[in-house]
């Protein structure tokens, strides 16, 4: 292990963050207070928390659902998520799309549409350009292991190694897509196999390691910095939560839940940083305040915003004049 | 019947699930595919109890793959079997247009090959689902020749539909509308029936105004043509039904009879079925017509999540009141 | 100029080329990505020779995979470049259908991501190419809010349509029909210029009879009107050019001048786009019109291959002559 | 090598037959009598021929476009393919679509369509009805090197194992998509890579050896009918012709294929069928005839036959009564 006390601290207080924002979405989902879908990535904060956090400021991301952690780490306020999700003007699609929906090219954030995989072809064009005008930018994007399964994500691996492409693919295995177990998406045992038919080089991290995710990610990037195209990455974990907030997810067996449960990611870490030294229940506590007091300010924050008015539905359906992009 | 057999209300969504229900037990070549379809029973539990009493293999839960499975369903069409593929939304039929548009639409035409397949697609909006859960995606397959196209109004027609497109020789694409799906019921009758499909249907008869419309939609016309009722404006409201091929005569003598008209739908104005129902009105009804042709769509944008704005977007009540208004005074 | 240069007629293909070809020397964001474009020149050599000149990563021959690189571009597009893909045949843009629907025109309107992105789908029929090589799919992206849509009818409009897409923020489809390829050509001014999306053009000015059209139908109407003329019917030809945003006024006040109109595509008619104009006459120009609407399209069927099949399937100038007799003796 | 004498003739006679209605085909084309375009299997004939040759009589193929070998194995009349390409009612789609869009289900054939790869997951269809009936018929399919790129081929392998169904999967590996190499089309050697993520067994065969290509399916079919699954089968090979035959395909370098004629699949196959005493000169000579004398008649019968006329355009959009099915 080779991680700093404040890197390490760094991707606790955004395991935090997520967490506690993340379980504020489910509270006003259960109040009926969101209209739409919530999905979280309840006990998989590690997974997108870890991979952002190894990111440059100009690199882009190109996340799926279960990322929030990542949309944090690049910058999107707690308050702006929870506006998006109540469909206020203040969040990041002014109310036009919902839940993680959330793009922003100045923060270097491709926004997820629901189709899965289809951010996987968009994730190499960023990685493409960034080839085409010799920059040594990357990008980073992350699939669910369902999402393997659709054809974009095999054009898109195939197309990334066959110009070597500056993009990293993570993979969120989180074992069920939405309920469906992995052995009725996949007849392989790990999606890792699926990168050898692109030879492209693939890992297996432990998804509730922080630090594990981080690293892995840190090398992956590295490569794809210096040409050497891209890698797959897949991390192991567990949907913790049902597979949107509505779903009582019965079909997973309660087992394999408290089995996981006890490889909680916050849990895991913390048990890192106090055998690193580098932090204790404290420092732990210190963070947890914070975090709610962040998350409380986010929270009137969204609620005071003002939501959208009708016609304003009409805006923005055609580019009139340039945006400012990171090039 | 028992005595205690009260006769009770179906719901749309319920409607759906029987007709599945007794066409997979009388015929064995009937078969389900989708994602989540299986012990979960499909994401709108249209589907829950299947796996139980088919089995795995009829009631197959499948990877995430739309254009795969839509492909697979067609295969084992060609195979003899009957196919119902569920889109989990119809949002994600556009992952599956390249195996629909090219291969489903186009096999019986260029060599003889019957398809008999049916996607349901669970389609509409006004349930804050967004860009991505709200999809009106007919428009593009009623320009595709060799697809037929339903999309019931009521547990009635949902049922009779569906019983129909799964016993049809050709690839149909069942749009049936998420908002109705619990919001509406009615005593269905227990012998077995199906709506043909290429059948419109005048859900109330008017002299004044016809409205040409289908899906969501004819509730809308319906709470219409009731408030202008007691303006002395009477509309006739033809529910489509089947979207192709168009039962353009009920459209014609309708509008014949009315000389006025509105076209109807939730999906986005341009290049929508309206624009097809108008010109053919333009066409074939030129002289019939007392006024312009009205139509009410959605605007020209994406659906939109928050709720004033996807309010802003869904056609209304109002502005059919207002457009009949409009008519009846020109 | 020197003495030698005598101005040369440059076909409907070569504006193609050149159009490319000026917008990459002045702009590097400008890249290309297809099947076969590079050492090979695409298949019908539109980027012939452009790889010596522009290096392989900027005239980038990609896997068999539209999908994939459509949703390439679209990432290009939003890094800042100004990817122009090549679909090997329009045909094929069934497989990128779900990038160009879901992602490329919806990423404005929900998060304000600009996708500079030109698609040139060479489209069409008349060349023999059956069910898979000459069809017109404008009418999908037609209904689809997000998307701007170009067909030209000549080598100038070619060119200009083409520059045009290519400086425009937004996705734009490219629709180059094949047929007009090598069988038209003219003599392009030799400075920069532009056609504007979204403006229509009158290729002929007529009293009678407005035909509203475009792609390679305008040449059918052209040749219809000069035969007509001798009969003394006086027909105006709307080249529409863009597709999407329609040009409305240009129509309208086409119609309004002459009272009678004709809309003529190639297209399949169900759903097409002469139904939305249709309907916008019945909206809008009710009062201006003199007879009834009338439409000339393919019938609803796959392109079929063999010639007399295909002849029969597409519209041709006696449909023109026979529609404005009966219409000019309305 | 365990093939009898009676079946290698079979082979043999199949080989003559493609390649010499084939090279009807690209004198047709050239004369301009050929409507549209005209694709050929030349030097490629032993992959269809051999696979075809394997099948059972109720077993259905989808097939791709250098296929003729066999749509000719499953009863398509030579005589039928030309009144195919002239656009004659006679042939298999009566002038609807043109060249190798031929099916037929009463002989087994699924119609190609031209979208590459989409005939995949239509071949795992088939397979599933079967599977699901409990029959023991199988489905052979083939896709260029080209073709593995789609998204359609990903998910039609993917679903076909994860169901184990009885579906072989044919790749003819002619080195080239039209003029895209193969370094372009994916980074791998071998396209049977691809076949690892998702757990299907792969092989390789010479693709110029029609014997090879047999008794390699007739394994893989064997397999497929006890229940075992698909299995993948890259053939070598090298497209002798340009794409289509307006193609000079100049970017092919010249001693690739002057290196590749010695491997000619009829050569080869003669070789053989001396070598096991099967045949000899005489034998080839007499088939030889005799499939020129088919060949005539087939142009005799296409060009005797009818145009459609144009009416007939109309018919056929729908389905009104059910055909017959091979259930
Ligand atoms: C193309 C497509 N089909 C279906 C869906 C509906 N859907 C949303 S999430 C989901 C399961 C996703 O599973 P996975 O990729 O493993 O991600 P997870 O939710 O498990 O993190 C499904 C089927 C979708 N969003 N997109
Ligand atoms: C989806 C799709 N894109 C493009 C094409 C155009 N096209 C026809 S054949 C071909 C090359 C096919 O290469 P491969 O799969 O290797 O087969 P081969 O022709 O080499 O046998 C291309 C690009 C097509 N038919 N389908
Ligand atoms: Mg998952
Ligand atoms: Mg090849």
């Amino acid at each position: 292990m080779e991680i700093s006390q404040s890197e390490f601290l760094h991707l606790y207080y955004y395991l935090r963050l997520t967490r506690a924002l993340e379980e504020r979405v489910t509270t006003l989902y259960r109040q009926g207070r969101i209209v739409g879908g919530a999905y979280t990535s309840h006990g998989m904060e590690a997974i997108s928390v870890g991979y952002a956090s190894a990111l440059q400021a100009d690199d882009i991301i190109a996340p799926f659902h279960r990322d929030m952690g990542a949309f944090l780490v690049r910058g999107i306020t707690p308050g702006e998520v929870l506006a998006q999700y109540l469909g206020k003007r203040t969040g990041p699609t002014k109310g036009k799309d919902g839940n993680v929906h959330m793009g922003d090219l100045k923060r270097g954030i491709f926004a997820f549409v629901s189709h899965l995989a289809d951010n996987l072809p968009v994730a190499t064009g960023a990685a493409l350009a960034f080839k085409i005008r010799g920059e040594s930018r990357i990008v980073a994007t992350n699939t669910g292991e369902g999402g393997t399964s659709r054809g974009d994500f095999h054009e898109a691996l195939n197309f990334a190694s066959v110009r070597r492409l500056p993009v990293v693919f993570f993979c969120n295995n989180n074992q069920y897509a939405y309920s469906t177990p992995l052995h009725h998406q996949m007849a392989i045992k790990d999606v890792v196999e699926r990168a050898k038919a692109y030879a492209i080089p693939g890992e297996i991290v432990d998804g509730n390691d922080v630090v594990s995710v981080y690293l892995t990610a840190q090398r992956a990037f590295q490569r794809a910095r210096e040409g050497e195209g891209p890698t797959f990455i897949e991390c192991k974990t567990m949907r913790m939560h049902g597979h949107s907030e509505h779903d009582s997810a019965k079909y997973v067996p309660r087992e394999l839940l408290e089995e996981w449960k006890k490889k909680d990611p916050i849990l895991n870490a913390e048990r890192q940083l106090k055998k690193l030294g580098y932090a204790d229940e404290p420092d732990f506590h210190e963070i947890h305040m914070r975090v709610e007091k962040e998350i409380e300010s986010a929270v009137e924050f969204a609620e005071q915003s003002p939501l959208p008015e009708g016609p304003e539905a009409l805006e923005g359906v055609f580019a009139a004049n340039p945006v400012e992009v990171l090039i | 019947m028992t005595t205690s057999a009260i006769a009770h209300e179906v719901t749309y969504l319920e409607a759906i699930s029987q007709a599945l229900d007794e066409e997979m037990s009388q015929d064995e070549r009937v078969f389900l595919m989708g994602q989540d379809i299986g012990p979960y029973g499909g994401a709108f539990r249209v589907t829950e109890g299947f796996q139980d009493k088919y089995g795995e293999w009829r009631v197959l839960d499948t990877p995430l793959s739309e254009s795969g499975i839509v492909g697979a369903a067609i295969g084992a069409a060609m195979m003899g079997m009957r196919p119902v593929v569920e889109m989990q939304f119809a949002d994600f039929i556009s992952c599956a247009f390249d195996q629909i548009t090219e291969m489903a639409a186009k096999n019986h035409y260029r060599w003889g090959a019957e398809v008999p397949l049916v996607i349901r697609a669970p389609y509409g909006g006004g349930t804050h689902g967004g860009p991505f859960h709200s999809v009106c995606p007919e428009a593009w397959f009623f320009h595709t020749p060799g697809l037929k196209l339903v999309a019931p109004s009521t547990a009635y027609d949902a049922k009779g539909l569906l019983k129909a497109a799964i016993r049809d020789h050709n690839p149909v694409l069942y749009f049936e509308h998420k908002f109705l799906y619990r919001r509406i019921k009615e005593v269905l009758p227990t012998e077995d029936f199906v709506v043909p499909i290429g059948e419109a249907e005048i859900k109330r008869e008017g002299g004044d105004i016809s409205v040409i419309t289908y899906g969501a939609m004819v509730h809308v016309a319906l709470d219409a043509a009731e408030a202008l009722d007691q303006e002395g404006i009477d509309m006739e409201v033809v529910d489509l039904r089947t979207l192709s091929p168009l039962d353009t005569d009920t459209i014609k003598d309708s509008v014949r009879k009315t000389g006025k008209v509105i076209i109807l739908h939730e999906d986005t104005k341009t290049g929508g079925i309206g624009g097809e129902i108008a010109a053919i009105l333009a066409e074939e009804c030129f002289n019939a017509l007392d006024a312009p042709v009205m139509r009410i769509a959605a605007p020209d944008i994406p659906v939109p999540y928050s709720p004033p704005l996807e309010d802003f977007f869904l056609p209304k009540m109002n502005d059919v009141i207002t457009a009949a208004r409009q008519l009846a005074a020109y």
